[in-house]
């Protein structure tokens, strides 16, 4: 027979483990903003803050996807209609507010923002909830389309082609803050990002969205427990396009002009890619993913031309070997850290990312040179490729990258399953006593 | 009028063919696998391009043949080597491995044909109009998709109900479970079913190409539509796609004549709308304004009315 | 100290001495930025404008430069996004560089010029200049227009003004089509259609006004039945890319005879897929000579040289060589590259373009007033084509400056 | 006193294939009820339409005097009906501990809010603690429901189903599939986390249905033919012919 002792006193021990584990979130947290606080001034480039603003906005958009596609396994292919709509509503109000018709100050507008995404959220919620699967799939990506379309055909709303442009600095200060220059944006985003991203990690340990992590498991089961699958469903959908609704505000702030792409196919693929190169499976997932992919987007076309190929290839290699995300492949250390073995790990990783290293090197080596070869006018056959420039009408070049990739790839063959059995080894639980 | 609604007719007809070459490959994908195949669009650029190529060596009646065989060998060879490795970490990566590969096969299509369109003509053979009426003329061309893409429903229709492999696959798009346990190669079946779609969606680009032109961005152009046709149809039913086709080229093609927008309407009811606020675009806009996008709110109308499509049986 | 160790550091200290001496040379060269596309479906445009841009760098690199400096045109990819524009603006102002061309997309130019505009009200000591070359919404000069942006390209309405000068003189022409894409560019077409054909010729009967939304449109035979129903005589359309070559065939295909009067259906690839579809239906209105059939011999010589490096691209903007040279004469002109006194410099300048028109960038809206032409899409008699397709544009007619010039409508406010 | 589940010429049949035909029956509250019968009988059918997942064809439903005809399962649910399944049926990728937190959230009101953390609701977590206690579970609490053993994951399958402390259960074959002494466990089991309560369970294996019901109900063909006391039914001549046939106790 039961008695309640051993529970209570399981409990006691529990809630002693739970106010440790509470301290160690809080802390990441702390941390979390310390480094944000900081980043200005360690990344001096110039073009450090811009991008780190547009990874801030990625960020609350990924995570506030993660909450559907993750938490509440729901895949949209319409998540930017709630951004861009959030975007729109509050790229008007900041233009309101710069022509004093309403008092609001530049740092409230994602509210703004996230209170547009959120009503639409639960308009458009309220009949694509009702299923899961491939029939939500469908639906939102249905929605999707017309809301991209219909921005372009209701110029008044949402200004057509050329979008809604709007002007930061002619909206109220708030404690001397202006927003003229990068680093206040800066700021505003970075708070609103921890403190979208934290009440986003609240949310999954609420009910609902516990609950939401249920349905997404067994929407049947969830019925018998006495949750309606679909009213959590729609609560999720609501928090995430509230959230989907902030970054919009945010990019409203950022960038201040809205336009049709903002809510089109191609910004709602975006999500999904990032979110999922990242991992869905984490917390983390989507705001690693996001920091990534905006890098690679932003960054990778300065060197390339063809640096959506390699995008395409990079989803194809993240697919193929570590389908769990980035975040999947960091948390699966977990054991070899708890265990204090990972530096056995960094001789066989070095040597695998090394070879790696080799075969892209090779890889793009070659792919360059067919660009060249392709596409640069008569005459220019130099073309600067890793420090050094080569002629692709000689021979060398190609033989060299030709080589360097089989032979990189041959070594990674063997050096691959060298570097599984020392993760495999260093995983092994340690031995209790 | 009746030049109009007898033309439109026609055009709709070659439109829907086109579109149910494209689906008939994707909806039977779709309800073996499972796999919302993003690459499909890019096999259709694919054929487009190989034949533009090999018309240039061999001419196009063998280009037609070649270049759709081309393209289905590089999807059994996408499935075989990625997709079924991929398989098992479900239908979300499978999905993402397929929109890896779309843009993968983009990008190389520029690297290896330049970023400009290309001259991928119809063949002089059928560069004629077939007859004119009134003041528009019918081309030759037309009248050869309609009966290529008819003769694929029959060659499809005949396959799936006499042959062997025909029986499995229908088996295997009610009971997807069933049909391992039969002792089918399952793998296999997968392999065929996409390369064979793949060759499908290519031999619509051979088909396309020279109408609705060969250049980088024709897989986005055609984008989602094709997706929208295998839902509506209902996911893994012929007959569903096919009924959709007709029913999104009619709906587009006839919008497009209609002139008639909301405002008007209501006017002619007798209701004057003032235009103004945020929304007044709302009033203004006509059908022929949003045929494009007609197909999307059928789709959403009908998903939230009957989850099924039209002819499907299955949800997922 | 190990003897590797301190010749590891004394080449470390060269290389560092090196790299800083390297920062101040005198022989800096002035660097321009191009943001236009080099990726995606409008990569093809946006390539062929840059390898155009440093084409004319390299003539003016040849003569001597500019104040004793050379010239650098850098690339930024703006995949034409609005979003990815500014982004990559942010890098332009990064990297130090004050003058900025862009031309493909008026909403991108929106973007650009309304960025341009804050960038400068709240950096008064880093200003950067924006040069557009393309993008013809009239907005962008009128009601949207500002002190630190110029436009060396005719914008929609003036060329619209000369088309109808051309089709006022027809009087063949009774009933004209208007068909665009939805969106700014497509609808200022529109209204301009309408508003001057409605003064030159108020007969003319408008049978269709039709606006399709963008890229979105698979098969245009629809739209060219109802052309066709209507029984225009003339259709004209705003249309590019892909859009453009597929109406073009549309109409080929259903034996619809009406001429097109279009701004953009040439080369980057449209005038080969057009190919025989278009003979004798398509006219262009552009800016500029179109090199057939006997082009004058500054642009004859200009368009050889450049096929001679780029046999698979065309000179299909000579704007761009104008624009890039009224910049480097500015320059010139102010004896410095400070933003602010280039644009003042800019204001009034006259130039002769290779055409060897006169033209005049009007300080009360920078826009560059000019003649426009009108050409017609053939393959008969054609020196210059386009494509390598056989095909290419030849003159029919030219509309002068002063009957192009549209008022101005720009209240400028002026750096003091 | 009112039954805790009445039915009342109830009803079903897909298509045009009946499966349950007119069948009325009353459960008294605070009874054990088995409810046994050939393969095929409807014995699950019944279930399914008790706890609402399939709409019944005609007749009405009770749960405690209340008419629950063609309510969704979770408002059945909310009114204190819960039910397990006969084929596993558990948050997979959940852990075992969040599989019954999950489970007791409603009936201790926290309802769809998204104001509280489920770390401080104090009482849920307490239950769940107990039942996984009472399961035996809770060395396991880390471990994903969808990784645990069979016998592991049928216990939590009834857990789940008791976690929101509801006052009728109903039991799908709790014991399929498991070896003697592990249906020895899960009696001692049920019998323990169901007393007070009402429970209807349906049953193959007739020793354990024998050592725990208070009340046997025979279901063939869609119609009850009995319904009793368990020594009333192992002599009822009907239910011997129509169903036992064999020697009780076989299993």
């Amino acid at each position: 027979m039961s008695t309640p002792a051993p529970a209570t006193v399981r409990a006691l021990e529990l809630e002693k483990t739970a106010r440790a584990q509470r301290l160690r979130r809080y802390g990441v947290w702390i941390a979390a903003a310390a480094i944000l606080v900081g980043l200005p001034h360690v990344l001096r480039t110039p073009v450090a803050i811009p991008v780190m603003n547009q990874m801030g906005i990625a960020v609350v958009f990924a995570l506030s996807y993660n909450m559907l596609l993750g938490q509440g396994g729901m895949l949209s292919f319409g998540h930017a209609v709630y951004f861009g709509l959030g975007g729109f509503i509050a790229a008007h109000v900041l233009n309101l507010a710069g022509r004093g018709v309403l008092y609001l100050p530049v740092p409230l507008l994602p509210l703004v923002g996230g209170l547009g995404g959120l009503v639409f959220a639960a308009l458009f919620g309220s009949f694509s909830t009702t299923r899961a699967g491939t029939v939500f799939a469908m639906i939102s990506l249905g929605v999707g389309e017309l809301m991209a379309s219909s921005a372009l055909i209701l110029d008044k709303f949402f200004g057509g082609e050329e979008g809604i442009t709007t002007n930061r600095a002619k909206a109220p200060a708030l404690l001397g803050l202006d927003f003229t220059t990068d680093r206040h944006v800066y700021y505003l985003i970075a708070f609103w990002a921890l403190a979208a991203a934290a009440m986003m990690s609240a949310f999954s340990r609420t009910p609902v969205g516990r609950m939401a992590n249920a349905v997404r498991d067994n929407p049947e089961r969830a019925e018998f427990v006495g949750y309606s699958q679909r009213w959590v469903r729609f609560v999720s959908f609501c928090a995430a396009g509230l959230f989907a609704g902030v970054a919009g505000g945010l990019f409203a702030v950022n960038y201040e002009i809205l336009t049709a792409e903002n809510m089109g196919l191609s910004a709602s693929g975006s999500v999904l890619l990032m979110t999922y190169i990242g991992g869905v499976g984490y917390f983390i997932g989507p705001i690693l993913g996001a920091v990534i992919f905006t890098f690679l987007q932003s960054m990778l076309s300065d060197y390339t031309g063809m640096w959506l190929l390699y995008l395409g290839i990079l989803f194809l290699a993240t697919v193929l070997f570590v389908p769990a995300g980035f975040a999947g492949v960091l948390m699966l250390h977990a054991p070899a850290w708890r265990a204090r073995r990972l530096g056995r790990l960094l001789g066989p990783y070095l040597l695998a990312g090394l070879l790696g290293l080799v075969v892209a090197v090779g890889v793009v080596g070659l792919l360059e040179m067919i660009h060249v070869v392709v596409s640069a006018p008569t005459g220019r056959t130099a073309k600067r490729l890793f420090w050094m420039t080569v002629d692709v009408r000689t021979l060398w070049p190609w033989l060299a990258f030709a080589t360097l990739a089989v032979a990189g790839a041959v070594g990674l063959r063997w050096a691959a399953p060298q570097a599984a059995k020392a993760f495999t080894e260093a995983s092994r639980p340690v031995e209790t006593r | 009028m009746l030049e109009l609604v007898l033309f439109s007719l026609l055009n709709g007809l070659v439109f829907a063919t086109l579109l149910f070459m494209l689906s008939s490959g994707l909806t039977l994908i779709f309800g073996m696998m499972g796999v919302l195949n993003f690459a499909h669009a890019g096999f259709y650029m694919l054929g487009a391009y190989f034949a533009y190529t090999l018309t240039g060596y061999l001419g196009f009646w063998p280009a037609l043949v070649v270049a759709p065989l081309l393209v289905g060998l590089l999807g059994a060879a996408v499935e075989r080597y990625g997709l079924r490795r991929v398989h098992r970490f479900g239908h979300l990566a499978e999905l993402i491995f397929t929109f890896g590969v779309a843009v993968v096969i983009e990008e190389v299509v520029q690297l290896a044909w330049g970023r400009t369109a290309k001259s991928y003509e119809v063949p002089a053979l059928l560069d004629f109009p077939l007859f004119r009426l009134f003041r528009t003329s019918f081309p030759a061309y037309k009248a050869f998709m309609l009966l290529v893409s008819v003769g694929i429903f029959v060659f499809l229709f005949a396959i799936l109900t006499r042959t062997r492999a025909g029986l499995i696959i229908q088996a295997s798009l009610t009971h997807p479970g069933m049909v391992a346990m039969l002792g089918h190669d399952v793998p296999r079946v997968f392999m065929l079913v996409f390369g064979t779609g793949s060759a499908l969606a290519g031999l619509a680009g051979v088909i396309a190409g020279p109408v609705l032109g060969t250049f980088p961005g024709m897989a986005q152009v055609l984008g989602t539509i094709v997706f929208v046709v295998v839902v509506i149809g209902g996911l893994g039913s012929l007959t569903g796609a096919f009924a959709a086709s007709l029913l999104i080229a009619i709906v587009q093609t006839f919008a497009v004549a209609l002139d008639v927008s909301l405002s008007s309407a209501l006017a002619t009811v007798g209701l004057r709308m003032s235009a103004g606020g945020m929304l007044q675009d709302l009033w203004k806009v006509t059908i022929a304004q949003v045929a494009p996008i007609m197909p999307y709110l059928l789709l959403v109308l009908i998903l939230v009315v009957r989850p099924t499509g039209l002819f499907g049986t299955r949800e997922t | 100290m190990s003897r590797a160790k301190s010749v590891f550091i004394g080449t470390l200290t060269l290389a560092l001495v090196a790299s800083l001496a390297s920062g101040v040379t005198p022989a800096d060269p002035i660097r321009i930025g191009y943001v236009d596309p080099l990726s995606g479906p409008f990569a093809a445009t946006g390539e062929n404008g840059l390898k155009q841009f440093r084409f004319a760098a390299d003539a003016i690199n040849r003569a001597g430069g500019v104040l004793g400096r050379q010239i650098e045109i850098v690339p930024f990819d703006n995949k034409v996004s609005p979003q990815e524009s500014l982004i990559q603006l942010k890098k332009v102002i990064g990297e130090g560089i004050h003058f900025v061309f862009q031309g493909n997309s008026s909403g991108v130019a929106h973007a650009i010029s309304d960025a341009v505009l804050k960038h400068n009200e709240r950096n008064a000591d880093n200003r950067i200049l924006y040069l557009n070359y393309s993008a013809v919404d009239p907005a962008l000069t009128n009601e949207k227009c500002h002190f630190w942006h110029f436009r060396f390209d005719a914008h929609a309405d003036m060329k619209m003004a000369a088309l109808t000068d051309v089709i006022k003189a027809n009087t063949k022409i009774r009933k004209i089509y208007i068909i665009g894409q939805d969106y700014s560019f497509g609808k200022a077409v529109a209204e301009a259609a309408v508003s001057m054909l409605g003064k030159k010729r108020p007969d003319i009967q408008i049978v269709g006004n039709e606006l399709h939304p963008i890229g979105k449109v698979k098969d245009f035979s629809p739209y060219v039945q109802k052309i066709i129903a209507s029984g225009a005589d003339a259709v004209i359309t705003g249309n590019w890319g892909a859009d453009m070559v597929n109406l073009a065939k549309g109409a080929n295909e259903a034996g619809l005879k009406a001429p097109f009067y279009t701004y953009y259906a040439a080369s980057d690839g449209v005038t080969a897929a057009i190919g025989a579809a278009g003979v004798d239906r398509i006219r262009l209105v552009h800016e500029s000579h179109p090199g057939n059939p006997s082009p004058p011999k500054m642009v004859g010589d200009y368009i050889a040289a450049y096929k001679k490096l780029n046999p698979n691209n065309d000179i299909n903007q000579p704007r761009i060589h104008t624009g890039l040279n009224m910049l480097v004469l500015a320059i010139k002109r102010a004896g410095t590259t400070d933003v602010d006194k280039v644009a003042m410099a800019l204001e009034g300048m006259e130039w002769t373009t290779l055409s060897g028109d006169h033209v005049v960038m009007r300080k009360d809206d920078h826009q560059l007033l000019m003649p426009i032409y009108i050409s017609v899409h053939t393959n008969k008699s054609i020196t210059y084509d386009y494509d390598n397709s056989g095909f290419g544009l030849s003159l029919e007619s030219k509309v002068e400056r002063e009957m192009a010039t549209q008022p101005a409508a720009c209240k400028m406010d002026r750096p003091t | 006193m009112t039954p805790a589940i009445e039915l009342v010429d109830v009803h079903k049949a897909f298509g045009r294939t009946p499966i349950i035909w007119g069948l009325s029956l009353a459960i008294e509250a605070g009874t054990r009820q088995a409810l046994i019968g050939p393969n095929g009988a409807g014995k699950s059918t019944l279930f399914n339409l008790i706890t609402g997942k399939y709409p019944v064809s005609r007749g009405r439903i009770r749960l405690k005097g209340e008419d629950i005809t063609g309510l969704r399962p979770y408002a059945i649910n909310r009114r204190g009906l819960s039910r397990s399944f006969q084929v596993t049926n558990l948050f997979p990728r959940l852990s075992v501990f969040e599989n019954l937190r999950c489970s007791a959230l409603w009936s201790r009101g926290y309802g769809y809010s998204f104001w509280h953390l489920v770390d401080n609701a104090r009482d849920v977590r307490e239950r769940a603690e107990t039942v996984m206690e009472q399961l035996n579970l809770t060395a396991r609490r880390h471990v994903p429901a969808g990784v645990l053993s069979y016998a592991e994951q049928r216990a939590l399958e009834i857990g789940i189903t008791i976690a929101g402390g509801a006052d009728v259960i109903l039991l799908d074959e709790p014991t399929s599939g498991m070896s003697r002494s592990e249906t020895e466990h899960v009696v001692q089991l049920i019998r323990q986390v169901t007393a007070g309560k009402t429970l209807v369970m349906v049953e193959h294996d007739m020793s354990v249905v024998f050592d725990l019901a208070d009340r046997i109900a025979v279901l063939v063909y869609g119609k009850i033919i009995a319904h009793d006391t368990p020594e009333r039914i192992r002599a009822n001549a009907a239910v011997q012919e129509a169903y036992l046939g064999v020697p009780q106790g076989a299993g």
